[in-house]
């Protein structure tokens, strides 16, 4: 059979390039300290950012540029695949309403939901999360109403005018630092003024500034790629 | 600086640019004229310097390649075989050429030939060389599609063969200029020299790379001069172009070839091939397979020259034939040999040129082709009749036209080096020459003329000037070839070939031309005095054939212009069923078969195949990684 | 102006993508103009940068957040990324006008925003001096590609996006697994201090993770047989996209992955590697041209025409001196301005008659005479005749390459150059000889965008000077790793 | 070796056993549950491994959001792999 | 032999299964679904190689030093290919509704329209 054939060779071939990664990866020791930047983050996040969470200093801060791209592609994504699935005319399609458990559920947690996002984002610089887990949050409270209701459609030309304000507002925070600092990106909050105490809700430099924005941006992108998905073309197929 | 070498160089293509871009009749022409007057009044003007062994030299940098080019002794008489003959290309094309087009082009290849023999440097050369590729190419395109098609693809893969040569000598000798790298040949060559004998050298190019390098040289260069098997094109595309462009065409670019192989090959890194490749039957290997090649191309072209049925086609492979002629000399690897093959260099320019006027001149002023169309021409183009007289007598090897001093060279040459079987297939290709054109003589001049040819005229007056040219230099080096052997020695720094103006001396003869050409004209005084006042002329008919038994039927018909060496094609089937044209045909549709193949099963459009191709990747770095 | 401000190429494209909603909820008529705007403002910024470049001689380093590499990421604008933003930013600009005559389709809003951010992706690309920062900006450009290849909606489109879809993710993962090899090895991202510690790698760490790192950049790069999805994505992506995809896209592969294998040269199984990659160059080579001998759909005749020689580049670039990539550079150049105008004419014809099938470019010379005259020069040019600006830099590459002692890569490539040259004078004889139809009168603005880079292809032919040597400080720029590493003012971490 | 460590092995154990699931299963629904179950698992793991920001971000975005976006795509085209799919015994039939 | 870690072993094991499923199967969703398995196991690769025995998580509040922590840059990079591994997914599967409503099929040995 040419399948089990196809299917012993495949087997055949992924066991190879597993052994080898294996022994490539056997010469990179794990759970031993190999740190070289990692340490100097370590060292200097609290002073040079004023965030807790090494993690978010170095998205946001340290390795800023890599952020701005992440964004760029989770809009790169939300805009292919509202391009890709774009009819003239579409609507939601979905018969089945929710159940009463659903809907009065959905109606009664949407807003915890959302809120806890604006939790998860806003405390980013202080605890395990930020932006990306708080924008997905805020999507997951749209995937259930959209979930519960046949009929509810997020309010599209707000919410794609949202999308690319909040995203403008990140690289101008950029660039203010670029004409505040002359480096772009440059933390000017942080660096220049010192502003609130490390560990506090008011520190971290922009990083819960871009964190919001990066939240609200991660938000209504999920959002609208959900909603894109959900939406099928109806009469006729231009 | 500017120096006459520019000038010679660029007024060419200046002048074609012009003309195409003014293209209003009557001024194109002038520009062209002038375009073409200029290197040939510049080339005599600096005759007396090169004549003394000294050199103009022209040198520019484009990207940051150096480039030089220039005029000595060499190079001027090359470029002045060019000149000459581009000028009477030139004034063929003031009667033939009817658009700016041909104007670009023809000169186009005009200066890029100037450029290839002046250049001093390789990447000079190469893109002087695909310069003149891509020039004539576009004349041909302009004709005849099918033609243009084969002889570019030919002439890409020469060109290419010759890139990878020049690389590869770059690549061992880090240089480009000519000057640089006979240097390293001749030392390199010493060096083999030596280690043949016992002392250990480090060589700069090894026996494999010399391989490699004549491969692809002679490749290159073969195609250019249209030797065998590398011939298909040039028939075709020399009969399928404006016919005062093929003088040009297949009187100084097929020169092209020639001047690299004997330049490149020869001059450049003779003693190395010499050294390296050994030699057979105690002749230099390399230089024994240019006999051979030459020989074989005599033959072959020769052959087919004689069964053609149309006239331009005769003459293509005649050219091919000639072509072969100097190959051959080259191979003989003697002082002599060299001698005869520069000698037979010019007269072949100049006879083919001439030749191809006459054709030029009569196409244009019949309209045809075939020679079962023609006939009877010699009454109402008396000068144009005369002037292939001359062209016939010299292609045939009849003294005292230039051709016959050269092919005498050639013959003492082959005799000399002990070459006997190629000097028999320069007497077989004599003969055979002589049955061509006995042809073109016969069934184009003579004979009943078919009556849609009464009203035909003269040839135009600047068709005549050029052809006028042509045949004077003919007679006239014919008479005196001490003229150009006195220049051929001075090429080689001693004399090769003895004698004054009129006679020749070589190790194993003597040519008079002077007193040849006395007693001819005696002869042809008796014999016409003879036939004014004995003979009777007998009327033959035309149909009146040699058919030795055979019944004459309407397809069974030979006369001298139809079919005339019909019986030789029969008896020569058997060969003529191989053609090396089908062969090339053959390949080119197998490799067309085979990349269908290839590009169906590679791009199958599924993608889980395409995804096991970077699994193979992957595998094949995991392989390489872990054993 | 500070040097800092060339972190506008990074900004201008972005901020103008993310303001394209805000323009279209005001009017949509204003978007197609809008995008000229902004390439024009990037072209003069890049225009900038490659003046500030070229004339001090020393790149920009800039150093995102004021943090020194390698704790910041840093972009490093050498000659080359200079040299190449410029190429990206104008050749952008001239397909913001083409636009207009090929992109009918809705969503033009969405369109527009990825056609600036493909833009972005290679400028970042070409840039970014932090290895995973390539990687971000790699998936920046590649997901871009994808969603603009289905950008027509079609079948063939979406087909062909899915299979680069596919390929690309495998190749983007194992590029990731690379990067983590390489990472956990030296303990960091930045690509001046991994040149720095290369040596100091575990040999078959450094070797797996070295062919992990080209192994992913050589899925974008269009080595063959990685490079299956690429006939495809150009025939079936918009017109001005394959341009893009040609021009730019598939040079910032190219170039991320010269720029990778030169970084790691100190590391053991180096020559290996290149060998490898000269192999599968020549073979890219090969294939391609072959494939596009009997092509009936021009579009994808001439992306297979591209294929190959993005595999001439390559090998150029995988020779391992000086001369190789300089040449590689210079092929490089050539190669977008040629490509450019044949993709730009093709499409143009595509258009104009309904598809870019053989049958309707039969007397195309009669019907749309200035973009067949484009598409003549640019045939020519391809196959290397003389005084066409291809011609020198294959002259430089086959020097470079039979210099090296691949004399059978050269005579494999040049075999295939011959396929090329009969497939592209097939095209020439059917666009001028065959057929007949009657005058299309074509759009004044793309003749002016043809015919200019029909001036450039002749004027780089006959003078090449300026762009070789343009080409050659850029390619000391990749090929000079020591003084990379002098030029990124790393701050001593950790080590 | 004590149980507290084991436990490593055993959620690795099973997340190697959902990704094979996943890619077994016919059921292409089933499939994506086996794959959402693969990034939860991962994400326990990386709060093992002291990454809770990662963790967090895989489970809400890794296993929730590209679970959903699977599901829709899914109610979109078709829910079975190949045409003869409702029988049962997938792991007899290769 | 060689010893490697189980975490290093689970996430080779998932990329490996990941490639195994677009390597054989011939629906394009299954596809997909292999795709995202393998990003998921080099997310868990790359934060296994940032982890050092018995430090916490890189989030410095009190007690915790910057000599207490794990690597923070590995979670960094983790974070951002998440984000880029749910955006390729999204616009693969939107492309794969394109496909089934144009060719009625999903599978890949169908979707050959664009071939040679």
């Amino acid at each position: 059979m040419v399948s089990i054939l196809k299917r012993s060779l495949a087997i055949i071939t992924i066991l190879i390039i597993g052994y080898w990664l294996a022994v490539a990866m056997s010469h990179v020791p794990f759970g031993q300290d190999k740190m070289l930047v990692g340490q100097y983050y370590l060292n200097h996040v609290k002073d040079q950012t004023g965030a807790i969470n090494a993690v978010t200093a170095i998205v946001v801060n340290y390795r800023g540029f890599d952020t701005l791209g992440e964004v760029t592609v989770l809009f790169i994504a939300s805009t292919g695949v509202g391009a890709l699935l774009w009819k003239r005319k579409r609507e939601r399609t979905a018969r089945v309403p929710g159940s009463v458990v659903l809907t009065t559920g959905t109606r009664f947690l949407f807003p915890f939901i959302v809120l806890f996002g604006a939790y998860i984002f806003i405390h980013g610089h202080l605890t395990p999360g930020g932006g990306f887990p708080g924008g997905a949050t805020i999507a997951t409270g749209f995937l259930l109403l959209y979930m519960a209701f046949t009929v509810y459609e997020i309010p599209h030309k707000g919410f794609e005018v949202t999308e690319g304000l909040v995203g403008m507002s990140y690289v101008a925070v950029g660039l203010i630092g670029l004409l505040i600092g002359s480096y772009f990106l440059y933390d000017w909050i942080w660096q220049t003024w010192h502003v609130g105490t490390v560990g506090k809700l008011f520190s971290g430099g922009f990083i819960p500034i871009i964190y919001i924005l990066i939240g609200l941006k991660v938000g209504t992108e999920l959002s609208g790629i959900i909603d894109n998905m959900l939406k099928e073309g109806v009469s006729g197929n231009d | 600086m500017i120096n006459e070498v520019p000038i010679i160089l660029f007024v060419p293509i200046v002048a074609g640019i012009l003309a195409w871009v003014l293209d209003v009749k009557g001024v194109r022409e002038l520009i062209g004229l002038a375009g073409a007057v200029i290197p040939v009044a510049y080339l005599i003007k600096v005759y007396p310097t090169v004549a003394d062994g000294k050199s103009i030299t022209y040198a520019l940098t484009l990207g940051s390649f150096n480039m030089s080019f220039t005029l000595n002794t060499m190079t001027w008489y090359f470029a002045i075989i060019g000149a000459v003959l581009g000028l009477t290309m030139a004034l063929g094309m003031v009667s033939t050429a009817k658009s700016g087009y041909n104007w670009l082009f023809a000169l186009m290849s005009f200066t890029a030939v100037l450029g290839v023999f002046t250049a001093q440097d390789f990447v000079s050369f190469f893109l002087f060389w695909e310069l003149m590729t891509f020039a004539s190419f576009m004349m041909v395109l302009k004709y005849n599609r099918h033609a243009s098609l084969k002889y570019f693809i030919l002439s890409v893969i020469g060109a290419y063969a010759m890139l990878l040569g020049i690389a590869l000598v770059y690549a061992r000798t880090g240089a480009l200029d000519f000057a640089t790298i006979s240097q390293v040949f001749a030392k390199d060559a010493q060096l083999t020299g030596l280690s043949g004998m016992g002392y250990h050298a480090t060589l700069t190019f090894s026996r494999t790379d010399m391989i490699l390098l004549f491969t692809f040289f002679l490749t290159a260069f073969g195609v250019k001069a249209g030797a065998f098997p590398l011939h298909v094109w040039a028939p075709d595309a020399y009969s399928e172009t404006d016919q005062s462009y093929t003088t040009f065409f297949s009187g100084v670019l097929s020169k092209a070839g020639v001047y690299g192989i004997f330049y490149v090959l020869l001059m450049m890194m003779g003693a190395k091939l010499y050294f390296s490749l050994g030699t057979f039957h105690g002749h230099p290997l390399f230089l024994y397979i240019i006999a051979w090649i030459g020989a074989i191309t005599v033959v072959v072209a020769s052959f087919l020259a004689v069964l053609q049925e149309d006239l331009r086609k005769l003459l293509a492979y005649s050219s091919v034939g000639q072509v072969g002629y100097i190959l051959l000399a080259i191979g003989t690897g003697t002082a002599l040999g060299f001698s005869g093959a520069l000698f037979h260099v010019l007269s072949h320019a100049i006879f083919k040129g001439l030749f191809w006027l006459v054709t030029a001149a009569v196409i244009l002023r019949t309209g045809k082709t075939r020679f079962e169309d023609f006939g009877g021409l010699a009454e109402k183009m008396p000068i144009t009749f005369a002037m292939g007289l001359v062209a016939v007598l010299s292609l045939a090897g009849i003294p005292p036209m230039a051709g016959f001093a050269s092919k005498w060279l050639i013959y003492e040459a082959a005799i000399q080096a002990h070459m006997p079987l190629v000097a028999g297939a320069i007497f077989l290709g004599s003969a055979l020459a002589f049955a061509y054109v006995v042809r073109f003589l016969y069934s184009l001049w003579f004979g009943q003329r078919p009556s849609d040819l009464d009203d035909v005229k003269e040839a135009p007056a600047p068709l005549l000037v050029g052809m006028g040219i042509l045949g004077i230099l003919n007679i006239v080096f014919g008479i005196a070839p001490g003229l150009v052997v006195e220049y051929i020695n001075k090429l080689f720094r001693k004399p090769v070939i003895t004698g004054n103006y009129y006679k020749m001396i070589t190790p194993n003869g003597t040519y008079n031309a002077l007193s040849v050409t006395l007693v001819l004209i005696a002869g042809i005084v008796i014999a016409g005095l003879l036939y004014v006042y004995g003979a009777r002329a007998r009327k033959v008919p035309v149909t009146d054939t040699y058919q030795s038994g055979n019944p004459v039927t309407e397809e069974y018909n030979l006369s001298i212009r139809r079919n005339f060496y019909r019986p030789l094609a029969e008896a020569l089937d058997f060969w003529l069923k191989y053609s090396w044209d089908r062969f090339y045909e053959r390949l080119g549709q197998l490799s067309e078969d085979f990349a269908d193949v290839l590009r169906k099963s590679v791009y199958n459009g599924n993608v889980q195949s395409y995804s096991w191709y970077l699994a193979i990747v992957l595998l094949i770095l995991a392989l390489w990684g872990v054993l | 102006m500070n040097g800092q401000y060339a972190s506008l190429l990074i900004a201008i494209p972005l901020i103008s993508a993310f303001f394209v909603p805000v323009i279209k909820a005001a009017s949509k008529k204003a978007v197609m103009p809008f995008l000229v705007l902004v390439t024009a403002a990037q072209t003069a910024a890049a225009a900038w940068v490659f003046n500030e470049v070229y004339t001090t001689g020393k790149p920009i380093i800039v150093m995102a957040g004021a943090w020194r590499p390698p704790v910041g990421i840093n972009l490093y604008i050498g000659h080359f990324a200079a040299l190449f933003v410029f190429i990206v930013a104008a050749v952008s600009f001239l397909l913001s006008i083409y636009n207009f005559k090929t992109i009918k389709i809705e969503p033009i809003d969405k369109y527009a925003m990825l056609f600036l951010l493909l833009m972005l992706g290679a400028t970042g690309m070409i840039a970014t001096g932090d290895i995973f920062n390539l990687f971000v900006f790699m998936e920046i450009t590649s997901i871009t590609a994808y969603a603009l290849t289905a950008y027509n909606k079609t079948g063939e489109a979406a087909e062909a996006s899915m299979k680069y879809m596919i390929l690309g993710g495998i190749g983007s993962s194992f590029f990731l697994i690379g990067i983590a090899i390489v990472y956990g090895s030296l303990g960091t991202l930045n690509m001046a201090q991994i040149a720095q510690l290369a040596g100091s790698m575990n040999a078959t760490a450094a070797q797996a993770g070295l062919a992990l790192l080209i192994f992913g950049l050589a899925v974008e790069a269009e080595l063959f047989p990685l490079n299956a999805w690429a006939p495809d994505a150009y025939q079936a992506a918009p017109h001005p996209v394959t341009v893009m995809f040609s021009a730019f896209v598939v040079k910032a592969g190219l170039y991320a992955a010269a720029r990778l294998l030169y970084i790691m040269q100190s590391v053991g199984s180096w020559h290996s590697v290149l060998k490898l990659v000269v192999i599968m160059a020549t073979l890219t080579v090969l294939v391609a041209e072959f494939s596009a001998l009997r092509q009936r759909n021009v579009k994808r005749m001439i992306a297979y025409s591209s294929i190959s020689q993005v595999g001439f580049i390559a090998l150029a670039l995988a020779l391992g001196t000086q001369a190789g990539v300089d040449a590689g550079v210079f092929h490089m150049v050539n190669h977008a301005i040629v490509k450019a105008l044949l993709f730009i004419a093709v499409g143009y014809v595509a258009v104009e008659l309904g598809g870019a099938e053989m049958e309707n470019f039969r007397g195309l010379g009669r019907r749309m005479p200035i973009t067949a005259f484009s598409i003549t020069i640019g045939s020519l040019a391809v196959i290397g005749i003389p005084m066409f600006n291809v011609f020198w830099s294959k002259l430089r590459i086959i020097l470079a390459t039979v210099d090296v002692g691949y004399t059978w890569a050269a005579a494999l490539v040049l075999i295939a150059s011959v396929v090329e040259a009969v497939y592209y004078l097939r095209l020439l004889h059917v666009i001028w000889f065959e057929g007949s139809g009657e005058r299309i009168t074509e759009s004044a603005a793309l003749g002016a965008i043809m015919l200019l880079l029909v001036a450039l292809v002749i004027v780089i032919g006959v003078y090449p000077d300026y762009v070789w040597n343009l080409a050659q400080k850029a390619g000391a720029d990749i090929f000079n790793v020591a003084q990379y590493i002098k030029n990124v003012p790393l701050m001593g971490v950790g080590a | 070796m004590n149980c507290i460590s084991c436990i490593n092995y055993i959620i690795i154990g099973i997340m190697v056993l959902s990704a094979v699931f996943a890619v077994e299963w016919r059921d292409l629904l089933a499939a994506v549950v086996g794959m959402a179950a693969v990034s939860l698992f991962a994400s326990l793991l990386f709060f093992f491994l002291q990454a809770p920001d990662v963790a967090m971000t895989e489970a809400a975005i890794g296993a929730a959001l590209s679970g959903a976006v699977f599901i829709f795509a899914i109610k979109r085209t078709r829910r079975f792999e190949t045409e003869e799919e409702e029988k049962p015994g997938w792991w007899v039939r290769w | 032999m060689i010893e490697i870690s189980a975490y290093y072993f689970g996430a080779i094991a998932l990329i490996m299964i990941g490639l195994y499923a677009v390597l054989v199967k011939k629906n394009l969703l299954k596809m997909l679904v292999g795709l995202s398995i393998m990003e998921t196991g080099v997310n868990l690769l790359l934060i296994s190689i940032g982890y050092i025995n018995g430090k916490s998580a890189p989030i410095l509040s009190e007690g915790i030093g910057p000599k207490q922590a794990v690597d923070p840059i590995p979670q960094a990079l983790v974070l951002t290919a998440i984000v880029i591994g749910v955006a390729t997914t999204a616009m693969a599967l939107s492309a794969a509704i394109i496909l089934y409503e144009k060719y009625g099929t999903l599978n890949i040995e169908e979707i050959r329209r664009l071939r040679g």
